[in-house]
């Protein structure tokens, strides 16, 4: 192995590394929040991914239906429970919201604005989906254990993934980059997409810190993270927050979908491993801890891209049983007494 | 049309599902489970959908054809063979899409006695032959047959070596074992064989370490659109050598996603690809673009593909070898499931969309030479090699 | 008319009533206590005033039928509870705990917080020695101390306590009691729900007993103290030290 | 459940499947959710009873498949000689697997588990031994008498034998001291250590009889299919079986089929009905499963079977005698003493210094006001944590760095601050945990019913403190049910039954009423005249004062006095630092 494979690795690992980087963001910020375990963050993924990469055809995203039927149906359900004012704000929120975004994205996608539209267009098409799962899916067990949350996940994934079959088909699809421009650097070279997923990640990662560093309503979700009640008795309305969590992770999920569209082809049910990963970052950074995990994510991919050079036919075997060392120190460090439910 | 068809579909299904004693005593059952979810989706649905062109006479006897799906998962593929034989009590079993699923079904159509034909593509499936294997028949090409063709294309090329790349799946296990038997034995070295996952994002680290190897040529061994990851790779990262693909592409879609990263790509595959630029002498010819049409006709111009074909070709077999049975034993008896067996046993010559057939005992997938084709990608579209 | 009526407040909790048809009130600028030992049911009957957890009965505050309302617009009202359990944000600083128990005023900017901040750093002088420090990392009377700080950061009209006093050393507990008085001079209203009977009849005009889920005795403070049933059964358990 | 039943279950899974009309789908349906039981059974324990998420176990099971498959094809052994080899391999290999992960907490222990399934599958598909992604095929049948049992029906008696067979066995474990040690690994971990039990034994122990489950499971797979390949065996497969113990009810073993029924069922029948719905070319399964899944835990967060059952009490046959009385040491006795102990946390220094010696039939008070260093100390004390210098004996015998668990067999007790109990236990049933290293049955002896003198014992010496304690009448009350006052009582009859001769108490009286704690004040006089050793930290002055026979007083970390009540009440220092001068 040469220094120029070397480097091309380690790149290559960085830039995996970033999108998981991101969802273990994501993943984090969820389970701090509401307790669950968000597996059907790679259907965002995917989702977002294919939607950018079918936008070029100039017709409306077919996930708008996803959208639009999520929607009415997150607002049966909690239109049982809720009337006067919180009605008003369901309904804003599942049929208005969801309904304006289809209504423009319809309008604008035949126009064929550029990449950059198709990337806020597939973003805002796909990233409230992850909202309306938690109205449909896991506010109504708020209360419930962590492992009952966690079933909770996998039944929404095997739904979504399901719908996401059923609206995309089983086939790939990739999109077009952001950036043809290549630049180079001794011997290793960036690929215009590269540099974008490192950047975009960059911004997420800093405007997230200074979100919940900063800003009151970013410490209202850190405080609902750390202590539900607590929070309620200041008088932050919590599920806003889950909601609120929700909707952060459904953009950084559906923003991830984006970066990767042109790096790579994204099946409906593609995201699955990626959200895996992420996963497994997140849980390495102690499912608390954002510098952490994203550090872990970084980890993870450049593991990945070299077992992928020496062994690839044990890849995986070699990415997922290298973290239980890593599991084992974090666990031994980190001693809890009484192990949460 | 695509309603009526499905209509027809539920209504078998229904009277199958819920009033088996009811069924005409000359109905032949057939019971269909494919991979129309999970990995194996892209092949397994093109199949499912061509069910509706299926014979629904055959003889004076009428034909139900009861469809489910397995999920590409080899558990709801035994159950559903066991569902579908005890419970629908069919006379034939089709599927499954995937071989590690095909595979598990065996010992139950064995025990059952009822015959089986696979649409999977392993030879494992079907060989080496044995007291259970008589009872399962495969349509898709055997993998064999679409190495050598591929061999014998890089010999007549000069190509000396060759770097590997395949899904680390059953496909691709299946595929490095018989390329390397093949590539070994035309004097070709293989630099290299490396693994990727369906879904994975990049393969950068498996490239990298092909062109290391500095091969000649490379292989891509995976089905549908995620096939092109690598090529795509390879050209990212300056590869200039000839490039090969495997029949498991043969798709619209991976030609869309591909794009001009599998420009000049050779592939093998069944002559149904290029049916149109078949010569008419060919007797393949005109059946393929039969169904061609009946398919478009149906799902639109332009979604028909070579998968859809192989599930055509399993009611082609069972066209063919019916009439016969039907002359020993009544449908539903185990000596009409067993003179169904020997008459797909002893199916000569029949032309079907991917090749023509002639089972023999010892063989039953029945294909030869014309059952394969090279292929190159040129300007986005596919072009029969002379 | 009362600051805070409950009327025929009820709770079931898995199965069990741990709150029977209670009605208690609390009046404009008064401290009114609940008193009771373990078990009563006194949490619960907090926690349902507050909307933590379903109850059936009606809660007038000022006039207005908070009981079918969410606790966070119960707080929006000027509801505020400190809790027996505390329920601070431990891996936050006292200034971002502080912070957040203004987040009901969270329109009126950092600069109006700040102010805040700095009138209950007169109450709570140990709190401003301490305000970069995490809130985990404080002691058992210093994180009371932040609880009362962080709930009257939303400058609320009526202040429940949960047993300020469980589980601190008696000179702590004389320091909270005081405070509790000076707020009352200040003009809060207060529901002080308490084990200790001694210190909560004397600082209260009104108070409760509550006994296996329901009120058994009520009335003003100064004849409750004298009654022989109270003095029996609670009095001999006081702290001695207050 | 009384024999009578289970012979009938026997039974019926005799003759059931050979019932004439029986569609033989449905006997084959019945296998499938018979081997979906049985791990579901094994997650029962392990998940739903000692609190650890798994999702490796259908890899495990794949272990036992391939290891059945290999020796039968390859070396054509019989296939019920299978059984004890692909039980013993799947032994070690969980041993092994166990040893790593099990010291993983919470979801660092789940995500292990993810982690283990994941690179076993893709081992098992790149091992040439085991066939690669193909598999293995042509494994035998099972045979009897030289006849193969291929049909469905016998595959379908042996299946149910097996369910049977687990589920007894799993009952019998979890009713006895091992399952009492399993229970308390959810929500009640710290307490049982403190009584001496080896938490790290308990949690393999169900680690062990999940996998051994899993394997039997396996092994039945591998020869009613007679093909086995990855795909069985791969993350998804053990998503589903997790499910299917979390949708039945997790920890309840019913639960384990009710689970594994009904997936299996509206799995399948979802085939049947929603080509109806929408039409066949649409493949609606997954999304109509997933979402059922959902609807069912939203009204059923703790699965079905609590819902359609009432939870059962366990009873309990209590012998005559309780375990025999253990000798005290000589009175007088040093029982403990902590010379020069040091704690820092950090820059914070919570015990700077602190000296005493508790003797046998003395009641040491300790006290000091908030943040003076008594729950530490107490926490050096009992083994919890360890100091920075300094030196615990106990009974003469150096224990500084000791566990919990080793203070525990050295005759030391414990109560806590906040009363932790086991909330699955009863209250009787907490109590007997406390028996734990007074018992000797290992768990296979109490999966073969030979522990049930000893654990007759163990109840007797439970229901015996529980009377001592006042509490007798309470002994089937849900353990969690109980007023916080009850349950710290609770805690004092945990820690006498587990026969000490010196008891650590943290806040004892918090919470109490007057009669209450007079009564405790009671016990703790006629234990110590009996010659146990106790150390108080409390403080509820009058309590202490009227019942201690000496105090140590700490303030800022160290001891200021010591002392009788009567001269520590005295003691300036004591009113200033303690009283702020108002006593």
């Amino acid at each position: 192995m040469d220094s120029s494979i070397l480097l091309a690795l380690i790149q290559d690992g960085i830039v995996s590394g970033a999108i998981y980087a991101l969802l273990a963001l994501a993943l984090v910020l969820v389970f701090a929040v509401t307790r669950t375990i968000l597996i059907p963050v790679g259907e965002v993924v995917s989702f977002a991914a294919l939607t950018y990469a079918n936008l070029d055809n100039g017709k409306p995203p077919a996930v708008l239906i996803l959208l639009l039927g999520l929607g009415v149906a997150a607002f049966l359900r909690g239109a049982i429970f809720s009337r006067g004012r919180a009605l008003i704000q369901l309904g804003v929120e599942t049929l208005i919201v969801p309904g304006t975004i289809a209504f423009a994205a319809t309008l604008l996608a035949p126009l064929q604005l550029g990449v950059a539209m198709n990337a806020v267009i597939a973003i805002a098409v796909v990233a409230p989906l992850c909202p309306l799962l938690y109205r449909l899916a896991f506010a109504p067990l708020a209360e419930a254990s962590v492992l009952v949350l966690l079933i909770a996940a996998v039944g929404t994934h095997l739904a979504i993934s399901g719908l996401g079959l059923l609206v995309f088909g089983p086939e790939g699809a990739r999109g077009v980059p952001f950036s043809d421009a290549v630049v180079q650097l001794g011997p290793i070279i960036f690929p215009g997409q590269a540099i974008c997923v490192l950047a975009a990640t960059l911004c997420v990662m800093g405007g997230l810190w200074a979100f919940f560093r900063f800003t009151l309503a970013g410490a209202a979700l850190r405080a609902t993270a750390i202590n539900r009640r607590g929070a309620r008795l200041v008088g932050i309305p919590t599920e806003n927050a889950g909601l609120q969590a929700f909707w952060l992770a459904g953009l950084i999920a559906a923003g991830s979908g984006v970066l990767i569209a042109p790096l790579t082809t994204v099946y409906y049910d593609g995201g699955f491993l990626i959200g895996l990963k992420g996963f497994v970052a997140a849980i390495v950074g102690g499912l608390a801890s954002y510098p952490a995990a994203a550090l872990a994510a970084i980890l993870v991919g450049i593991v990945e891209s070299f077992s992928s050079f020496w062994a690839s036919a044990f890849k995986e075997v070699i990415v997922f049983a290298g973290i239980i060392p890593v599991l084992l120190w974090r666990s031994l460090r980190h001693v809890s007494v009484e192990d949460e439910e | 049309m695509l309603s009526r068809s499905r209509i027809t579909l539920i209504a078998a299904t229904f009277v199958a599902g819920f009033g088996a004693s009811l069924a005409h005593a000359d109905t032949i059952k057939v019971g269909i489970t494919l991979s129309a979810t999970g990995p194996a989706a892209s092949l397994g649905i093109p199949e499912r959908n061509s069910v509706p062109l299926f014979p629904k006479k055959i003889g004076n006897a009428d034909v139900q054809y009861i469809v489910l799906d397995d999920g590409s998962d080899t558990g709801r593929a035994v159950a559903n063979t066991r569902k579908l034989i005890d419970e629908d009590n069919v006379d034939l079993i089709i599927g499954s899409t995937v071989t590690p699923a095909s595979l598990q079904m065996i010992p139950v159509v064995v025990e059952k006695k009822v015959p089986m034909i696979a649409a999977a593509a392993s030879g494992a499936i079907i060989a080496p032959m044995d007291e259970n294997k008589r009872w399962v028949f495969k349509v898709p090409q055997n993998d064999g047959l679409m190495a050598d063709a591929i061999t014998a294309h890089m010999a007549k090329a000069g190509i000396k070596t060759v770097g590997f790349i395949g899904f680390n799946d059953a496909y691709g296990d299946g595929w490095l074992a018989e390329f390397t038997r093949s590539a070994t034995a035309k004097g070709i070295t293989i630099t290299t064989a490396e693994k990727y996952g369906r879904a994975d994002t990049t393969v950068t680290g498996q490239i990298l370490k092909i062109m290391a190897t500095k091969p000649q040529a490379v292989l891509v061994a995976g089905s549908g659109t995620p096939a092109a990851l690598p090529a795509k790779t390879l050209k990212e990262r300056g590869y200039t050598g000839t490039m090969y693909q495997t029949h498991g592409v043969a798709n619209a879609e991976f030609l869309k996603v591909g794009g001009k990263d599998v420009e000049g790509t050779y592939l093998p595959s069944g002559p149904f690809l290029v049916a149109d630029q078949l010569p008419d002498s060919n007797p393949i010819k005109a059946v393929a673009l039969d169904y061609t049409k009946q398919y478009e006709v149906v799902y639109g111009p332009g979604t028909v593909s070579t998968f859809g074909a192989h599930g055509m070709d399993t009611a082609r077999l069972f066209g063919a070898a019916a009439p016969v049975a039907l002359t020993h034993g009544k449908p539903g008896t185990p000596e009409f499931r067993a003179a169904l067996r020997d008459a797909l046993e002893g199916l000569r010559g029949l032309v079907v969309d991917h090749g023509v057939v002639n089972m023999s005992p010892t063989d039953h997938n029945g294909f030869d030479e014309r059952a394969r084709v090279m292929v190159q990608i040129v300007n986005g579209a596919w072009k029969l090699q002379p | 008319m009362s600051l805070l009526e409950a009327r025929s407040v009820s709770v079931a909790y898995r199965g069990v009533r741990a709150v029977e048809a209670v009605s208690i009130a609390v009046e404009h600028g008064e401290i009114a206590s609940v008193i009771g030992p373990n078990g009563a049911g006194k949490t619960s009957l907090l926690a349902a005033l507050m909307g933590l957890i379903p109850s059936d009965g009606a809660v007038i505050f000022d006039g207005v039928d908070i009981s079918r309302l969410p606790t966070e617009a119960r707080v929006a009202r000027g509801l505020a509870l400190v809790p027996e359990s505390r329920d601070l944000f431990a891996t936050m600083t006292v200034r971002e705990n502080l912070a957040l128990g203004a987040y009901r005023h969270r329109s009126e900017g950092a600069a109006a917080r700040r102010d805040a901040m700095e009138q209950n750093f007169m109450l709570f002088p140990r709190l401003k020695e301490r305000v970069d420090q995490l809130a985990g990392t404080l002691s058992g009377g210093e994180r009371q101390m932040l609880a009362m700080a962080r709930a009257l950061m939303g400058r609320p009209r009526l202040l429940m306590l949960d047993e300020p006093s469980l589980g601190l050393a008696p000179l702590i507990v004389r320091d909270i009691f005081c405070i509790i008085a000076t707020l009352r001079d200040s003009g809060v209203s207060i529901l002080l729900v308490e084990q200790n009977a001694r210190a909560a009849l004397a600082l209260s005009a009104h108070a409760s007993v509550l006994e296996n889920g329901s009120v058994t005795l009520s009335g003003d403070s100064a004849t409750l103290s004298a009654d022989q049933r109270v003095t029996e059964l609670y009095l001999g358990a006081a702290v001695q030290a207050v | 459940m009384k024999p009578a039943i289970w012979l009938a279950l026997v039974a019926a899974t005799l003759v059931l499947p050979w019932l004439p009309g029986l569609p033989l789908f449905w006997v084959s349906l019945a296998c499938q959710i018979g081997i979906s039981a049985i791990i579901a059974v094994g997650l029962v324990v392990l998940t739903g009873v000692a609190g650890m998420t798994s999702f490796a176990q259908a890899s495990l099971m794949g272990i036992s498949a391939y290891t059945t498959a290999l020796i039968t094809t390859k070396l054509g052994i019989s296939p019920w000689l299978g059984l004890p080899a692909a039980m013993a391999v799947t032994l070690v290999v969980a041993f092994a697997i166990g040893s790593i992960t099990l010291r993983l907490s919470g979801h660092y222990l789940a995500l292990g588990t993810i982690a283990w399934s994941v690179s076993l599958y893709y081992l098992y598909a790149n091992l040439d031994l085991v066939g690669r992604n193909d598999g293995l095929t042509g494994i035998p049948p099972l045979s009897l008498f030289g006849q193969k049992l291929i049909d469905i029906r016998f595959s379908a008696q042996i299946i149910g034998l097996s369910l049977i067979g687990g589920m007894i066995a799993s009952l019998h474990l979890l009713d006895s001291r091992w399952g009492r040690a399993m229970r308390s690994l959810r929500g009640g971990a710290v307490a049982a250590a403190s009584v001496g039990v080896d938490l790290g034994r308990a949690r393999m122990l169900a680690f062990v009889f999940a996998a051994l489950m899993a394997a039997l499971a396996g092994w039945l797979f591998a020869h009613m299919q007679r093909v086995v390949n990855p795909t069985s065996f791969g993350l998804v497969a053990g998503i589903q079986y997790l499910l299917m113990a979390v949708m039945g009810g997790a920890a309840h073993l019913p639960g384990a089929l009710l689970g594994a029924t009904a997936v299996v069922l509206v799995n399948n029948s979802l085939q049947d009905w929603l080509p109806f719905l929408f039409g066949a070319g649409v493949s609606a399964e997954t999304i109509v499963f997933g979402v059922a899944l959902v609807l069912i835990l939203q009204a059923a967060p703790a699965g079905l079977w609590p819902v359609i059952a009432p939870r059962l009490s366990r009873s309990h046959r209590v012998a005559e005698t309780a375990l025999t009385v253990q000798t005290m040491p000589k009175l007088g006795a040093v029982a403990l003493r902590a010379s020069g102990l040091q704690r820092r946390f950090g820059g914070l220094v919570a015990v700077a210094d602190l000296s005493f010696t508790l003797y046998q039939g003395e009641l040491l008070g300790l006290i000091g006001p908030n943040g003076a260093g008594k729950s530490t100390s107490f926490n050096l004390l009992s083994g919890a944590d360890h100091p920075d210098a300094g030196r615990v004996e106990l009974a003469g015998q150096d224990v500084t760095g000791c566990t919990p668990q080793m203070m525990a067999r050295r005759g030391l007790a414990r109560s806590f601050q906040h009363a932790r109990l086991v909330p699955s236990l009863s209250v009787i049933e907490n109590v007997a945990l406390g028996a734990h290293l007074r018992g000797h049955a290992s768990p296979l002896s109490a999966i073969l019913r030979r522990d049930r003198d000893e654990e007759a014992h163990i109840y007797a010496e439970a229901a015996r403190q529980l009377a001592r304690c006042g509490l007798a009448d309470l002994a089937d009350h849900n353990a969690t049910s109980l007023a916080l006052g009850q349950q710290r009582i609770v805690e004092i009859a945990r820690a006498l039954a587990a026969g000490p001769s010196v008891l650590l108490l943290d806040e004892p009286a918090a919470g109490l009423r007057h009669g209450e704690k007079q009564s405790l004040a009671a016990l703790l006089r006629q234990l110590r005249d009996e010659g146990m050793a106790i150390l108080l930290v409390e403080h509820d002055m009058e309590f202490v004062m009227s019942l201690a026979d000496n105090l140590v007083v700490m303030d800022f970390g160290t001891v200021i006095a010591t002392g009788k009540p009567s001269d520590v009440r005295r003691n300036p220092a004591v009113i200033e630092a303690y009283l702020g001068g108002v006593a």
